[in-house]
């Protein structure tokens, strides 16, 4: 039975690698038919940042970068939702300008709706 | 009416997830919904007799049911230091309550 | 009333250095009293759970409760273990998994997800 | 050259290793001449209450129990000192009447000082 | 006069340790150390313009200088999106703070 | 002026779920250019930075990294490394450490302390 996949992620960035493992998590629900969203609240509000530069260094040395998880996100903006807490971003300074492009913003209210109405609910 | 049941597992003040789950708990019940807190982990902490214990104890009285898993609880000494009302429950209860008696679980 | 039911357990922590794995093991053992059916999906940092050869010399051994749940899970009530590969793969963990998890991905996720009663993540 | 070791930790005990970790950290640093000392913050401060009892279940079927860590820390009181942080506590309803005998409560003031003069701080 | 040095890898906000650091910089400013603020991994996004930036920024008016890491920055897009006067500089800085410039290193 | 120094780091974060294992290779790349001896003190959960077979598909591979790093500190300015055996035991990755790293314990590390310039844990 197809489900509503509703995905949190509460940890930041590049620092933390949940908002990495959860963008496929979300991709590959679709493929069982279930339909995913994330929304990012607390550090992983830092994700929908545009401008996103990796690398640690020479990559001839590194061998390869971390992934820009803009593209990520970019990439898989089509496919299904992204959301980002306001409270959470209004918290840290974080501007309407720099959101990437097709991310929504949400509120409480809207998360809470998103969790009642979801068969699943993942936190990360 | 749904029946949401949120689990939370984080210390409050540590991180800031606790205060997510008491701002979803009030409008779960806002909007209608039945709605429990069970705490497990570092997240039984947040039921102390304390600002955050106060929130808990706010939420009792708008008819969200709060519950303590027993064995997180008894490791961290405070058996008989939380809030009125919370109920310390094995982990069966849990599995229970997220198999069968509710429709939604949240697990923070 | 819950017996036969399905739950899809996801976890994302290591052992020992997280409690969310002992977790894990009191569902598991609780699961299998109450005759439900278990699917353990290991994800990021928790397909270190099934590494092999895990001696820790003052906490119980993840791995060996977690296949003892896995070998006892061949009969009814089912309990089955996916370890995500790119996880698996990242930490070198790939080859060492213990008796009982299999190597799978995402894809097999969604599935127990869409097939399952319940399905939680322990953060 | 022995050193002053300041050991600082700010995770909650049982749900992270951080405290586990620690003491021994702490505990072997006199075999070398060092002077250790370990002070709890944030959420460690959880470590110092008295009563803890652990087990997650029938011990024939779990193999051993988790260690108290109020057992690990009064069989080290002799050997180093244990802090607190008194804000901390306060801020999490914690009594002086539930803080292991011999642990000593302390404050940001003191603990600059820690920093100060310890040539090795260590945060977990 | 001691240096200290206190390097802070964590957001503000999601957990509690950056407020710890704030406190510690303001107290032995106050104990009259001479005191560096290094941001590195999510550090770097509590230099932000925002409510914890500002009290960075009250902290650089008391005298405490604030460098920022090169990567942690770019990776997170906020080049252009830090308070004044935050010095962004490499690792091989930090290296030289840690193991020659400063008496004492804190890393949080 | 640095060159000769001597500096140990600890780690207790494990590769790929946290960002800490990436600045313990940018500071030994940093050291070995600047000469400074670094003693790595693998401890909790970072004792899985070391182990084999790690082949990440997305991101740079933390044990191919740091056995570089260990190879070349074979000739000056030296690197060693050592994972806490708790810690590996627990884990299950005392075996399959990668080459150059030696397995201790807490002792090693006071004494490290004890005659390094500096010691940092990156948390």
């Amino acid at each position: 039975m197809s489900k509503k996949v509703n995905i949190i992620v509460t940890q930041p960035p590049y620092g933390k690698e949940e908002v990495f493992g959860a963008i496929p998590l979300a991709a590959t629900q679709a493929a069982a038919d279930n339909e995913a969203s994330i929304t990012f609240v607390s550090g992983a509000v830092h994700a929908v940042v545009t401008g996103q530069q990796t690398g640690y260094g020479d990559v001839a040395r590194w061998g390869k970068n971390i992934p820009p998880l803009e593209n990520e996100i970019k990439n898989n903006l089509e496919l299904y939702d992204f959301y980002v807490l306001e409270q959470d971003l209004t918290k840290r300074g974080i501007k309407d300008s720099e959101i990437i492009e097709g991310i929504k913003k949400t509120n409480i209210s809207e998360l809470t709706d998103r969790i009642l109405e979801s068969e699943v609910t993942l936190v990360l | 009416m749904t029946n949401l049941l949120l689990v939370l597992t984080k210390d409050p003040f540590t991180t800031e997830t606790p205060e997510l789950v008491i701002d979803v708990a009030n409008e779960a019940k806002n909007k209608g919904a039945d709605v429990s807190l069970y705490l497990i982990e570092d997240g039984v902490t947040a039921a102390r007799e304390h600002e955050f214990g106060q929130r808990i104890a706010t939420l009792q009285q708008k008819g969200v049911r709060v519950f303590a898993d027993d064995k997180s609880v008894l490791s961290r000494g405070i058996y008989d230091k939380l809030i009125d009302g919370v109920e310390i429950k094995e982990i069966e209860t849990l599995l229970d309550f997220i198999v069968d008696d509710y429709d939604r679980t949240a697990w923070f | 009333m819950t017996e036969g039911k399905q739950l899809t357990i996801i976890s994302i922590r290591g052992p020992y250095g997280d409690e969310a794995p002992f977790t894990l093991l009191r569902l598991a053992h609780a699961a299998r009293e109450k005759g439900i059916t278990v699917n353990f999906f290991n994800y990021l940092d928790s397909t270190v759970i099934g590494n092999k050869d895990q001696v820790p010399k003052e906490y119980p051994s993840v791995e060996q409760l977690f296949a003892d749940v896995l070998k006892k899970g061949l009969k009814k009530p089912k309990t089955d273990a996916i370890a995500c590969i790119k996880c698996t793969d990242s930490r070198g963990v790939t080859k060492t998994q213990t008796e009982g998890v299999v190597i799978g991905g995402l894809y097999d996720l969604a599935e127990w997800i869409a097939e399952s009663d319940k399905t939680i993540l322990l953060g």
